[in-house]
């Protein structure tokens, strides 16, 4: 078995990924990606603190079947509002959905 | 040799791997390149190509994608319940009892919606 | 022999994040984040979290990314070839940076909080029926809101989603 | 310190004989485990021309080996020597791509299914989660073949067996719920265990009508074979796929009917357990192929539905017969039946 900081070195890797995307892409679906990006690099905490603690708690998992859940439902709504925000305004770049900007 | 169960699932999958993926590179290797306008048109049952094959999209299913990931979640959600069905008390039973309850309403808009071909 | 396959893992979970927010069709980029959580699901393995791998690979690699390369082709529908024009500017060059100091602080603080190099306790076998019955009894009351959630959400999408019909007939008649 | 640096070839031969010769080997390259399912994908093909010839009062394939039983090998050395075509938008690493995880995906269930006591590749503790999430990927990748061909039969095609297969997912885990329930485990092996004393098809008589139906819809058979209609969609999201990757195809959607009818074995007809002196494997095959050839004359035997018809009524019928189901179970264990059941 690795040692424990192995895991939290991938997971802030993904989460630094994650947020590189969501600063410098424009796509809507991008940014969606970077957020399951993120709430990857969380779960994957989660599970690899729940192994290693002593003696191992099933918590961790808990959790994570939460939050997969939630991820899944969150992901849902933001495409249902990709689909509208293209249908109104026939794009989905976001420097370009800016017509409430005054 | 002892190797546990999921180095058995990689291992069998590489060797899936390693038949498909020599069968796809012959066949690539042997057949004859090249491109050919007429030959390589979109199969039309034998019509001229009209327009863009990506544009009728089911529109109207959209509420059963939906659905689906609901019920997705919620199924893997109940396997956990029918693991332990027979361990737990009959009153945290009717915990996941409620938990299809509330589900029913969401299910009941969404079929009806899914009904109405205006909607679409 | 695990340390090989962690690594593996780990090198397909980072390449493929990567390749999901750069590659220039959005269809590739959801090939990619498919195999990024494909990968996270090979990690809870390693870890020892069958069921939670199945979990996410059923919910978020069947489910959600069906729905996202569903979105794709449908956003994609008119508007040509490519739809976004990324310039790779000091935007792209800022978040590489922001999002590598991030990653580094918090590797280097949980790392630096931690105790020593703490190793893993020997193999456990969770049953899958404590697992059910934890849910059940210690999480009862998060269960029935994320039941809550769940039909917030079917409801909320398609009612976002559905056209009105009194909006297309009045655009039909002018 | 040489034998550091390279080992004697002593050794090499050694360590192969060894892997070769050992229970693992031959089960993963042999009975339970590759070739099996390719040699039985294969059979299927000629099972199924010469079960729907004899519904259709012809003959089938007759010419390569007895009663033409060597088709499937001919047609594969035709297909490999055939050119590979791609429309002309169509994206080619992309097909290729999906062909060989089609082909990943249809054979990767077959390590969790016991084909007899102990003869199981990887008798994993979530066998029956594992074979349900692998399945669950098939709808994308078929999607991603319908898109990749740019032609619209594919894209059509692809985007009906989407909907199609996205509906009849949930009524089939939820029709398995009561045998979960029953038993308290995943593992396949201790599901077939279970059913020493009486098949589930008894007590879960609903559930099999269920996973039946849902298995004909996910596996893409009449009389829900939408997805590739002939008449309609010529080959459905397989229409553009040549040469090869049509192979890795076509293979794929056998070994997938082969795998399904497997599972439908295990979980409801009592898995391997059968009477006399006859080996548990060959009890497995048996009822496996039967499974398989009922699905069969169902094609010949069916119409094709409409695909709102057959969408709506996955989405009400067969998942409130799939809930009524739980209930029917709930009701067999409070009533003190489950002992009947228990491993």
């Amino acid at each position: 078995m690795e040692p424990l900081s192995s895991y939290i070195i991938l997971s802030s890797a993904l989460l630094g990924i994650g947020i590189y995307g969501l600063v410098s892409k424009r796509n809507a679906i991008r940014l969606l990606f970077s957020v399951e990006l993120i709430v990857n690099a969380a779960n994957i905490n989660l599970v690899a603190f729940a192994r290693y603690s002593n003696p191992p708690m099933i918590t961790g998992w808990n959790i994570v079947f939460f939050s997969i859940a939630a991820a899944a439902m969150e992901a849902t709504v933001g495409l249902a509002l990709i689909l509208v925000a293209f249908r109104l305004n026939g794009t989905i770049d976001l420097r370009k959905l800016n017509r409430l900007r005054g | 040799m002892v190797l546990d169960v999921w180095s058995l699932v990689a291992i069998f999958e590489i060797l899936v791997f390693l038949v498909a993926f020599p069968l796809l590179l012959f066949g690539w290797l042997m057949g004859e390149k090249g491109r050919d306008p007429i030959r390589d048109a979109p199969f039309e049952s034998g019509q001229t190509r009209l327009g863009e094959a990506r544009q009728r999209y089911m529109m109207q299913y959209y509420p059963y994608l939906i659905m689906f990931i609901a019920f997705d979640v919620v199924a893997m959600f109940l396997f956990t319940w029918g693991l332990a069905f027979l361990t737990v008390s009959l009153t945290q039973n009717y915990l996941f009892l409620i938990f299809i309850v509330v589900l029913i309403a969401p299910l009941a808009y969404a079929l009806y919606l899914s009904g109405k071909r205006e909607f679409w | 022999m695990v340390d090989i396959a962690f690594l593996a893992i780990s090198g397909l979970i980072i390449v493929s994040a990567i390749f999901a927010l750069e590659v220039k069709e959005l269809i590739y980029g959801a090939v990619g984040l498919a195999f990024s959580l494909i990968g996270v699901a090979g990690l809870f393995i390693l870890l020892g979290a069958d069921y939670v791998a199945m979990f996410q690979i059923s919910v978020y690699v069947g489910a959600v990314v069906v729905l996202i390369l569903f979105t794709i082709m449908l956003v994609r529908r008119e508007s040509g070839k490519i739809v976004e024009q990324e310039e790779p500017s000091r935007l792209g060059r800022g978040g590489a940076l922001v999002a590598g100091l991030v990653a580094l602080a918090m590797a280097g603080a949980v790392i630096m909080l931690m105790p020593g190099s703490v190793e893993a306790p020997a193999l456990y076998q969770v049953t899958l029926r404590e697992l059910g019955r934890s849910l059940a009894s210690s999480y009862a009351v998060p269960l029935v809101i994320l039941g809550l959630l769940i039909g917030a959400t079917v409801v909320g999408g398609l009612t976002l989603v559905k056209v009105e019909r009194e909006e297309k007939s009045d655009g039909a008649t002018q | 310190m040489t034998s550091l640096i390279l080992p004697a070839p002593q050794e090499i031969v050694n360590l192969a004989v060894r892997i070769i010769t050992s229970r693992t080997f031959f089960e993963v390259v042999f009975f339970p485990g590759f070739l099996n399912v390719m040699l039985s994908a294969a059979f299927l093909t000629w099972l199924e021309r010469k079960v729907l010839a004899r519904v259709q009062l012809r003959i089938g394939p007759l010419y390569a080996g007895p009663s033409g039983i060597l088709q499937p090998i001919a047609d594969g050395v035709k297909l490999m020597f055939k050119q590979m075509i791609f429309p002309e938008l169509a994206d080619m690493k992309l097909l290729m791509l999906c062909a060989l995880g089609l082909m990943l995906l249809a054979f990767a269930p077959a390590v969790a299914i016991p084909f007899g006591e102990g003869l199981v590749i990887a008798n994993m503790d979530v066998g029956l989660v594992y074979v349900f999430a692998v399945m669950s990927l098939f709808p994308s990748v078929i999607l991603l073949i319908g898109w990749g061909s740019n032609s619209k039969y594919p894209f059509l095609g692809g985007l009906r067996s989407l909907f199609q297969q996205v509906a009849y997912e949930v009524p089939m885990w939820l029709s398995v719920l009561g045998i979960v329930m029953m038993t308290g485990t995943l593992n396949l092996t201790k599901i077939v265990e279970a059913q020493q004393r009486l098949w589930f098809v008894i007590p879960q008589i609903l559930g099999f009508a269920v996973f039946f139906t849902a298995a004909l819809a996910e596996l893409e058979r009449t009389p829900f074979d939408l997805p590739e209609a002939e008449s309609e969609l010529v080959m459905g999201w397989m229409t553009e796929l040549t040469g090869p990757a049509f192979m890795l195809g076509f293979l794929a959607m056998y070994a997938k009917l082969y795998i399904m009818s497997a599972l439908i074995t295990t979980l409801f007809l009592g898995g391997w357990s059968g009477f006399g002196f006859v080996p548990q494997p060959v009890w497995f095959v048996l009822k496996t192929f039967i499974v398989a050839s009922v699905i069969i004359i169902i094609r010949g035997a069916f119409p094709r539905v409409r695909v709102d018809i057959l969408l709506r009524a996955g989405w009400t019928r067969l998942l409130l017969l799939a809930l009524a189901n739980i209930f029917v179970t709930v009701a067999l264990i409070i009533s003190g039946l489950g002992w009947v059941w228990r491993i």
